[in-house]
């Protein structure tokens, strides 16, 4: 009886510590606050990048494969696939398109102003055969337009989804190149090449 | 100075099994410093492995050999508790001597 | 250093700075001085000028020297190799890579009672053939193995 | 053992053609885009067993253990002193319960901030010039990796155990575990972006899964590390703030606290994995 009197306490001591942690609006608010007096600017990355746009702050509450409710990424697509301007010309140079997808450097602290920005599509896909170094977290693009066609509306919807991927799939993992000012116009337009070109190596 | 090198002798059947990590820079010459300036050239030039006063190995380097350098080589004729010594000297006529006593 | 390093790797082309890189520290004047250090052996550009510079004539293909390194290395600062030869009487064992622009990366003296093997590691610039030159009974041989260097991974 | 004779064959007539020797490779496996990916994985790890051998970070353990042996700052003593959650003096271990609430502080502190606050509090060392060094650079080394070094291989084989007994543990790794999920700067990534699902990897490097269990446990026991890319040893504090640099966000201050409830989330994460820091890495 007595060992059951002295573990009742210590076991409402245990959940009155759990009870005392953080509510989620708690936490939310001071990790944000926390982060913004533990990182300072640096290079051409400013504090204002900690300021997340509604798409970034409604995505930081999903976890990578939870599911999102239905109007939450409806709502997110529409709203993204309006402010989605197009070129007059969809399709540019796909070699130049390859020379943009190799490239990893731009918008980091450490990238001087005159560093090139690139798409770094071979970081997180599969693109050709003749790059062995690619990454996995996109799905493999190889053969993307063989498989696809080259019609006017598949060189929008590529243009489009390079443009803004969160138009066609809310809270991707891919930058949003074209909305965030990334990328310029023909980037995208020889990215878009790269892709739906048959000669291009992705359609080999 | 120079750090430390880090050597393991140890017997390898009837001959001394010698590794040696060394701490150096091992610099090319061509990186550039925070401010833009070339760093210069900075490698060691030559190793050499004594055991019992005979060399045992010696080494001629450039600065393709990697930073913080490992070198592994064989040898016939040394015993448990014997010591084995290496001297590097770089480029720059800095130069270190380190010892270990070899293991069984 | 590693970032403008990795773009180099990435733009094809600029592979070639990082190897040029590698040799220009290496012939200046001073460093000629030590004693001991084969200065034109480590300023030469090919395989057959290295070999010369260590005083073959040249250097004959022999299946008796085995090279052991990875046919593809993550990073090509650290890229180990080691090589041993079942040549009688070797008396000195060279790496050479091809690509670096100062191909030679270090030789050794091997004496009497010491195994014709070594173990080190080396930087390449680039994917590249790499040669293990050999002298042994006053003559040159060589084997070749060609190692890959791989690019990394998050963009600099 | 034909197709080893191809491939070797090939290698030996090279142009440049880096990719020949896979592509026959994988004609004759017939699924070229699978036998491609296989054999350069297991060449990588290859290439990974064979460096494993000799580790450089072994020269910054030795250098770290100077460090904390040598009287320095004003005060002109040792850290041997410094209390690094085990008791005063107490190395062996430590790591392993890092971070942690230290009361003297009354703060979660990491490895770091603890010898930081320890050189401030024991030898006197201002602040600023405590903190002025914590990564080296092409022309410039630094103690306070040696000194992590140093600490952290006195836990090699300890299995990691972070306590979140103490209100402001269970605070900080709540916070950290919302800034793993934070999206934001102009790429829209946040950590989980890149570690945040199973058996992805970004070119050809491996990412761990940073939620679940045993990849976070591989990951955390595994850092600091001598990374043969940087040609030196490496610390969590680093690997977080290079993180964030290619998530294109601003710097992650050292030491800061956002440094140190990322790294309380992710220890915890890692509770039962055996350490074998400092490893070796790209």
């Amino acid at each position: 009886m007595k060992t059951n009197l002295i573990l009742v306490p210590a076991a409402v001591l245990v959940l009155a510590g759990c009870a005392t942690s953080l509510s989620e609006g708690e936490a939310q608010q001071r990790s944000l606050s926390m982060m913004k007096s533990s990182f300072k600017a640096q290079g051409q990355a400013s504090l204002a990048r900690l300021d997340q746009d509604e798409v970034q702050a409604i995505c930081s509450k999903y976890r990578p494969g939870e599911s999102i409710p239905k109007e939450v990424t409806e709502k997110i697509e529409k709203a993204q696939f309006a402010a989605i301007k197009y070129p007059a010309k969809l399709m540019g140079n796909w070699q130049a398109g390859e020379r943009v997808a190799q490239i990893g450097t731009g918008f980091q602290f450490s990238d001087g102003p005159s560093a090139p920005v690139g798409a770094n599509c071979y970081a997180c896909h599969q693109m050709s055969k003749q790059e062995i170094s690619y990454g996995t977290i996109g799905p493999s693009l190889y053969q993307y337009g063989k498989l696809r066609g080259v019609s006017e509306p598949m060189q929008k919807y590529t243009y489009g989804k390079i443009y803004n991927s969160n138009a066609y799939s809310a809270c991707s993992n891919m930058p949003r190149f074209g909305h965030n000012k990334i990328l310029t116009e023909a980037q995208m337009a020889d990215l878009t090449a790269l892709l739906l070109d048959p000669a291009s190596p992705v359609n080999q | 100075m120079a750090d430390p090198m880090k050597i393991r002798a140890a017997m390898l059947g009837d001959k001394v099994e010698v590794k040696v990590l060394m701490s150096h820079i091992m610099e090319t010459g061509q990186r550039k410093d925070a401010k833009g300036a070339s760093i210069p050239a900075h490698f060691i030039q030559n190793v050499t492995a004594v055991h019992n006063g005979k060399t045992v190995l010696s080494a001629q380097w450039g600065p393709a050999v990697s930073t913080n350098p490992f070198l592994s080589f064989r040898f016939k004729g040394g015993k448990a508790g014997e010591k084995v010594a290496i001297t590097w000297t770089d480029n720059k006529g800095d130069k270190r001597t380190d010892e270990a006593t070899i293991s069984a | 250093m590693n970032i403008q390093r990795r773009q180099a790797l990435k733009s094809g082309g600029g592979m070639a700075v990082m190897a040029v890189a590698i040799v220009a520290g290496l012939i200046r004047p001073q460093d000629a001085l030590a004693a001991d250090w084969n200065g034109p052996a480590f300023a030469a550009k090919t395989v057959a000028d290295t070999v010369k510079a260590m005083g073959g004539a040249s250097a004959a293909d022999s299946k008796a020297i085995q090279i052991t390194a990875p046919d593809i290395a993550e990073n090509g600062m650290v890229v180990p190799i080691s090589v041993s030869s079942s040549l009688a009487n070797t008396q000195s064992i060279a790496i050479l890579v091809e690509k670096n622009p100062s191909t030679l990366s270090a030789s050794f003296d091997i004496p009497d009672g010491t195994d014709p093997f070594v173990q080190t590691r080396v930087k390449m610039g680039q994917s590249s053939n790499v040669y293990a030159v050999v002298k042994a009974d006053g003559k040159y041989y060589s084997a070749v193995k060609e190692i890959k260097v791989t690019l990394g991974g998050c963009g600099g | 053992m034909e197709r080893a004779a191809v491939v070797r064959a090939d290698n030996k007539d090279k142009g440049g053609n880096m990719l020949k020797p896979y592509l026959v490779a994988a004609v004759l496996l017939a699924t070229a885009g699978a036998a491609n990916a296989q054999n350069t994985q297991q060449e990588i790890e290859r290439y990974r067993q064979m460096i494993a051998d000799g580790n450089p970070a072994e020269l910054y353990e030795a250098k770290g253990e100077g460090i904390w042996k040598q009287k320095r700052g004003p005060k002109q003593v040792s850290l041997e002193q410094c209390d690094l959650g085990l008791g005063a003096g107490v190395v062996k271990g430590v790591y392993a319960q890092l971070p942690r609430y230290f009361k003297d502080a009354d703060r979660v502190m990491d490895l770091e901030t603890r010898l930081v606050h320890c050189m401030v509090s024991l030898q006197g060392i201002s602040e600023a010039d405590a903190k002025r060094n914590p990564f080296s650079t092409a022309d410039r080394t630094s103690d306070m990796e040696s000194l992590v070094s140093f600490v952290t291989a006195e836990s090699k084989g300890v299995k990691m155990n972070v306590s979140l007994s103490h209100q402001k543990e269970r605070e900080m790794y709540q916070l950290g575990e919302k800034m793993f999920y934070f999206r934001g700067g102009p790429y829209d990534f946040s950590c989980a972006t890149c570690h945040g699902e199973d058996a992805k990897r970004i070119r050809l490097q491996d990412l761990p899964n940073l939620t679940n269990a045993k990849d976070a446990q591989r990951a955390y026991t595994t850092w600091p590390a001598y990374r043969v890319s940087q040609s030196t040893v490496r610390t969590f504090q680093w690997r977080l703030f290079d993180c964030f640099r290619q998530q294109r966000f601003p710097a992650l201050e050292f030491t800061s606290d956002a440094s140190v409830a990322l790294t309380t989330f992710l220890a915890k994460n890692a509770n039962g994995g055996t350490l074998a820091a400092p490893a070796l890495k790209r």
